[in-house]
């Protein structure tokens, strides 16, 4: 158990690499960025975590109580943030090159070479 | 590089890197071992310090709230960046707007979904609210709050009120209500300044109880902000992509 | 650090802090292990899969099972987050791309 | 308290949002809209040049909400504004106000977006610059490379430059977001992300895993940020496609951000509590060399001018790498004032490039040639700038470039004299090639490849071209940026002043202690002594030579058919070219494998020598 988190984002973000670079389709590729991304959320949420500790909000309970690190939570919410406006953009740039291109592929997509 | 040759050095890589990265990760304390000490540091003193309960609100919106004026604009970039992409396709294609398209639901919605739909948008737009007003006590603030918001236009749009969502949300408005959210962040911090303290200092008063929605001083205004900058900026991209769409159905029909 | 968890954390027993929250210890562990495998076959169907629309809502599926895991992370702001994000803002964005771009390949 | 630090972030952010609010106002009144760009961009050059005044006898620390440290834990973000941050910031700045008066009469049609993006684009520079916490350092970045997508798809009826956003854009997320991995992984052991307090946690113990590869993977993302071999590909097709003006900003600082990145992080986190200082230094050198010959060859066989000044961007960004590899206190200095002198010089190609294509209408060097000798001012601007890149000595460029070789002499490493020699020869004798082709018209015209002419034919949509003439506002600038070149070479004590600045860069413990501790280091000590950065008679031997190396080269490419010798060496040389044409593909897929694959063995040369 002690080291599963980490082994899972090495996966995520073995696994997202591989989509990116075996994809054929631009969407598809910005898909795997966001999976890729995700890693990053599991990783900080996962070395920020204290076993049997509680979520830091202290409404209703004492200000000692431990409770896990409320950093990695805040650096993880401007993860998201990051995430939605890049895939965003990435989103209006693919519909755009469709227009000009007429396809999605990468292979195809290629005005800029050599 | 022809596709194999690209699996192969792929592959090569990615194992290589993936027993590199694996390599230090296993050199961390192990899970449910965080050693502090800024987490711990910050959950002792942040709710003496700023009368917010939900301390990681407290992070982001006074501890590390520069970070956060940051990723508020790391968002207008992006809300401006598919405008600047999008707009000139749009205007180069219709010539005026495409009249035909208007007030039709999004293909494959049937009555039952826009009905539902319709019902959803008050309590989803009273929940955005809400979220965005108790970023100091709950764990809810701005962002959740601002895309929550922005849902509730989304609905509108699913229930077919193409022209109603145009209406309630026209582009120069929506451009200046996110610039406004962003900025509104950003003096704040800079009110502050004004005042001689440093940027984002939290100068106005804490209020007496901990946990209250009028406690924690700046965090809420922020946190307010933040709400209308993040919702305004997801409608603006939801807006700009529903208009691609709209175009493309005119198009299929005038051809 | 927070001397009380220092303390607890050196001497290698778990903290018995009674709060509403609390979940039993060994109850954590079996549900973060099974979401952690969860997640990690939820992203691996993501980027497996090729149809895009497809994908889409394995993405949504793959943004709810990552907001279920950051709950018994103790992470709720981080949740709702993902919960309005990865499971409905991006794919709503996604799939409003997809119509643009399918319906011009007619 | 002085507020110059954050004002100079916030300052831009602000106005940026503001224009963006009353973007009706603003938008048909475009003489308003442009004249509160440059404004604003000019207060910021002023706070920052102000703010360098300040921060010479020792690095300024300006702490958030007033968040001080509390008992050696950092629980705020804090800006440490030191004299080459924020020279580098203000270089930036002055780069963007150069853009903006440029832009005064280049564009036929802006709304307020260009405008918006470029003061974004600004801030996140300066961020970038001038932050002492990790994180921040990531915001800023993200922000930076943001604005800097949109702004390279800011003409998006064209294919070209979507092409070169989307690959640009996936190129450095997926860097993002192994800096960030990075990040979070030295977090899990520090529990810190203020730098100082970083490098104090993880200094006096053995470096093991865990270092390495937060290192690797922080290091990582500013490497392709900064376009070293193997992550380059994504810059020259950003670069040939952005507007002109952004061209400017790209080559001259941001891809030495990068780089500045690099050095930041490791002399505040990891420099102490990695050591082994010989093989960190030699990977990284190997990576410089490599990128600079590899630049240098694709430049020199390049026609699309903005392309082939991207590739030369590369050539260089390898050589300001080569620097600071060094880890000396000269290498260090040498390489700030060679990114000072390269970013006046290239600006100013790329700005005479820009009124060539306001002018002519094209960019590409087959058809351009002899055309230009029209435009005499121009051609006179783009030479001065073209021999300033060559690396003339009294350049600034020289100056720098001079240094890093001495310092490498004094490591008994004169390899790196002989790879400085040859990748300069190189990107001077393409440039100057350009120069005495399109602008003189000498020798023949270049063979035009079918493929590259038709990318660079494309490249026509941003202003309508055949010009009568070319304002002063586009003139100015060029001829400003050019001579400062040559300007900055010439101010005397330069070298002892951008010595000291960087061996108080360098004293990490000195760093550590004012960030953390508030103390004032009047003597600062680098592990490396500092040599002398004089002027030395092989210096100004090497650097005359180079550039008559150069000359001879641009004079054999421009008359190369008429020599008998060299036509048969033709079929050798279309080999090689679709050698590189094979690499340089525009396959976002084939980008992202060299990153994976570049990644893995610079990870695996540094856990061999480390462990």
């Amino acid at each position: 158990m002690s080291y599963l988190p980490f082994f899972v984002v090495a996966w995520i973000l073995g696994v997202g690499l591989y989509g990116l670079v075996t994809s054929r389709h631009l969407v598809h590729q910005i898909i795997c960025l966001i999976v890729m991304q995700s890693s990053t959320y599991v990783l900080l949420l996962g070395v920020g975590y204290v076993t049997g500790a509680v979520a830091p909000y202290f409404y209703d309970i004492p200000v000692h109580t431990p409770a896990v690190d409320p950093v990695v939570q805040a650096l993880a919410l401007t993860d998201v943030v990051v995430e939605a406006a890049v895939t965003a953009l990435l989103l209006a740039f693919a519909i755009q090159a469709h227009k000009r291109f007429g396809t999605l592929d990468p292979h195809e997509l290629v005005q800029l070479k050599g | 590089m022809t596709p194999a040759l690209r699996r192969w050095l792929f592959l090569l890589g990615i194992a290589g890197f993936l027993a590199f990265y694996l390599w230090g990760l296993t050199r961390l304390p192990g899970f449910g071992r965080y050693p502090g000490p800024y987490g711990f540091v910050i959950n002792r003193i942040a709710v003496g310090q700023t009368n917010a309960t939900g301390v990681v609100s407290a992070v982001n919106f006074e501890y590390r709230g520069f970070d956060t004026v940051g990723e508020e604009f790391i968002l207008f970039v992006a809300a401006t960046g598919v405008a600047t992409v999008l707009r000139q396709l749009r205007d180069e294609q219709e010539g005026g707007r495409s009249q035909a398209a208007f007030g039709e639901a999004p293909s494959g919605a049937t009555d039952a979904i826009r009905l539902a739909s319709l019902v959803f948008v008050g309590p989803v737009a009273l929940f955005g609210w809400f979220l965005a007003s108790h970023a100091q006590t709950d764990p809810s603030g701005g962002f959740q709050g601002g895309v929550v918001l922005a849902t509730a236009f989304v609905l509108i749009y699913l229930a077919g009120q193409v022209l109603a969502f145009r209406r309630i949300s026209p582009a120069d408005l929506i451009d200046s209500v996110g610039a406004v959210g962003a900025a509104g962040f950003a003096a704040v911090g800079l009110t502050a300044v004004i005042l001689g303290f440093a940027y984002l200092y939290n100068f106005l008063p804490l209020g007496t109880v901990p946990g209250a929605v009028s406690s924690s001083g700046t965090i809420a205004l922020i946190s307010f902000f933040v709400g209308i900058e993040v919702a305004a900026a997801f409608i603006l991209i939801v807006g700009e992509l529903v208009e691609q769409t709209l175009l493309v159905r005119a198009e299929g029909r005038n051809s | 650090m927070t001397p009380r968890v220092a303390d607890a954390l050196a001497a290698g027993h778990p903290l018995a802090v009674v709060t509403p929250y609390t979940v039993q210890p060994a109850l954590m562990d079996a549900l973060q292990v099974v979401l952690l495998l969860l997640v990690a076959a939820g992203a691996t169907v993501v980027a497996l899969t090729r149809v895009p629309v497809r994908q889409t809502v394995a993405l949504s599926a793959y943004g709810l099972l990552l907001a279920v895991l950051f709950l018994a992370f103790q992470a709720p702001d981080v949740t709702l987050s993902e919960l309005v994000v990865g499971a409905v803002a991006l794919p709503i964005l996604l799939l409003l791309a997809l119509t643009r771009v399918r319906r011009r390949e007619k | 308290m002085n507020q110059l630090p954050v004002l100079s972030v916030v300052v831009p952010l602000l106005v940026a949002a503001g224009i963006a609010t009353c973007g009706w106002v603003l938008r048909p009144r475009r003489r308003l809209l442009d004249g509160i760009g440059i404004a604003t961009c000019t207060a910021v050059v002023v706070m920052l040049a102000v703010l360098m005044t300040n921060v010479v006898r020792g690095d300024e620390v300006y702490w958030f909400a007033g968040f001080r440290p509390h008992r050696d834990v950092a629980i705020g973000i804090d800006f440490a504004a030191g004299s080459l941050s924020t020279g580098l910031a203000c270089l930036a700045a002055v780069l963007v106000l150069s853009s903006m008066i440029f832009s005064w009469r280049y564009f036929d049609e802006v709304s307020t977006y260009f405008h918006s993006l470029m003061l974004t684009f600004l801030a996140g520079m300066v961020g970038f610059c001038l932050t002492g916490d990790v994180f921040d350092l990531f915001v800023w970045f993200e922000l930076m490379g943001v604005s800097a997508y949109a702004l390279t798809a800011y003409r998006p009826e064209e294919r070209g430059p979507l092409q070169g956003a989307l690959n640009f854009a996936i190129t450095n997320s997926v860097g993002a977001y192994l800096m960030l991995s990075g990040i979070a992984v030295v977090y899990g052991r520090t529990g810190a992300l203020n730098m100082a307090q970083v490098g104090a946690a993880l200094s006096g113990h053995r470096p093991d895993g865990l270092v390495v590869v937060a290192f690797v993977l922080i290091i990582s993302g500013l490497l392709i940020k900064s376009a070293i071999v193997p992550f380059q590909f994504w810059l020259a097709d950003a670069h040939a496609v952005a507007p002109t003006p952004v061209c400017v900003l790209f080559s001259g600082v941001m891809v030495e951000l990068g780089l500045y990145g690099i050095a930041r992080v490791y002399w505040s986190m990891f420099g102490s509590a990695l050591g082994h200082r010989p093989a960190i230094s030699s990977v990284l050198e190997v990576l410089g060399l490599v990128t600079a010959i590899v630049g240098a060859l694709f430049c020199f066989r390049e026609r699309h001018i903005k392309r082939l000044l991207a590739f030369s961007t590369i050539s260089h960004s390898g050589l300001f790498l080569t620097g600071i590899a060094l880890l000396t206190p000269l290498g260090l200095a040498g390489a700030a004032v060679y990114v000072v002198g390269h970013a006046l010089v290239k600006a100013a190609l790329f700005l005479s490039v820009g009124i060539v294509l306001h002018r002519l209408g094209s960019v590409n060097e087959s058809r351009l040639h002899g055309r230009g000798r029209q435009l005499r001012v121009t051609g006179l601007i783009f030479t001065l700038a073209a021999i300033g890149l060559a690396d003339m000595p009294a350049f600034a460029t020289w100056l720098g470039k001079g240094w890093i070789e001495d310092s490498g002499d004094a490591l008994g490493r004169p390899w790196i004299t002989i790879v400085f020699i040859v990748a300069s020869v190189l990107v001077g004798g393409a440039v100057l090639r350009v120069a005495g082709g399109v602008f003189y018209g000498f020798g023949d015209p270049p063979g035009e490849d079918p493929a590259m002419a038709a990318q660079a034919n494309e490249e026509t949509g941003e202003t309508a071209a055949g010009r009568g003439h070319a304002p002063l506002s586009m003139l100015v600038p060029a001829a400003v940026l050019a001579l400062g070149g040559l300007a900055v070479g010439l101010i005397p004590g330069l070298g002892r002043a951008v010595e000291a600045a960087a061996v108080r860069f360098q004293d990490e413990p000195g760093y550590n202690a004012t960030v953390l501790h508030g103390l004032h280091i009047a003597h600062p000590v680098a592990i490396t002594p500092p040599e002398p950065a004089v002027i030395t008679p092989s210096s100004l031997l090497t650097g005359f030579g180079s550039v008559a190396l150069s000359i001879a080269l641009a004079l054999v490419a421009l008359y190369w058919r008429r020599m008998p010798a060299l036509r048969r060496l033709e079929p050798c040389a279309g080999l090689a070219a679709g050698v590189m044409r094979g690499l340089q593909s525009g396959v976002i897929n084939d980008y992202v494998t060299w990153i994976v694959f570049g990644v893995a063995c610079i990870g695996g040369a540094l856990a061999l020598a480390i462990r």
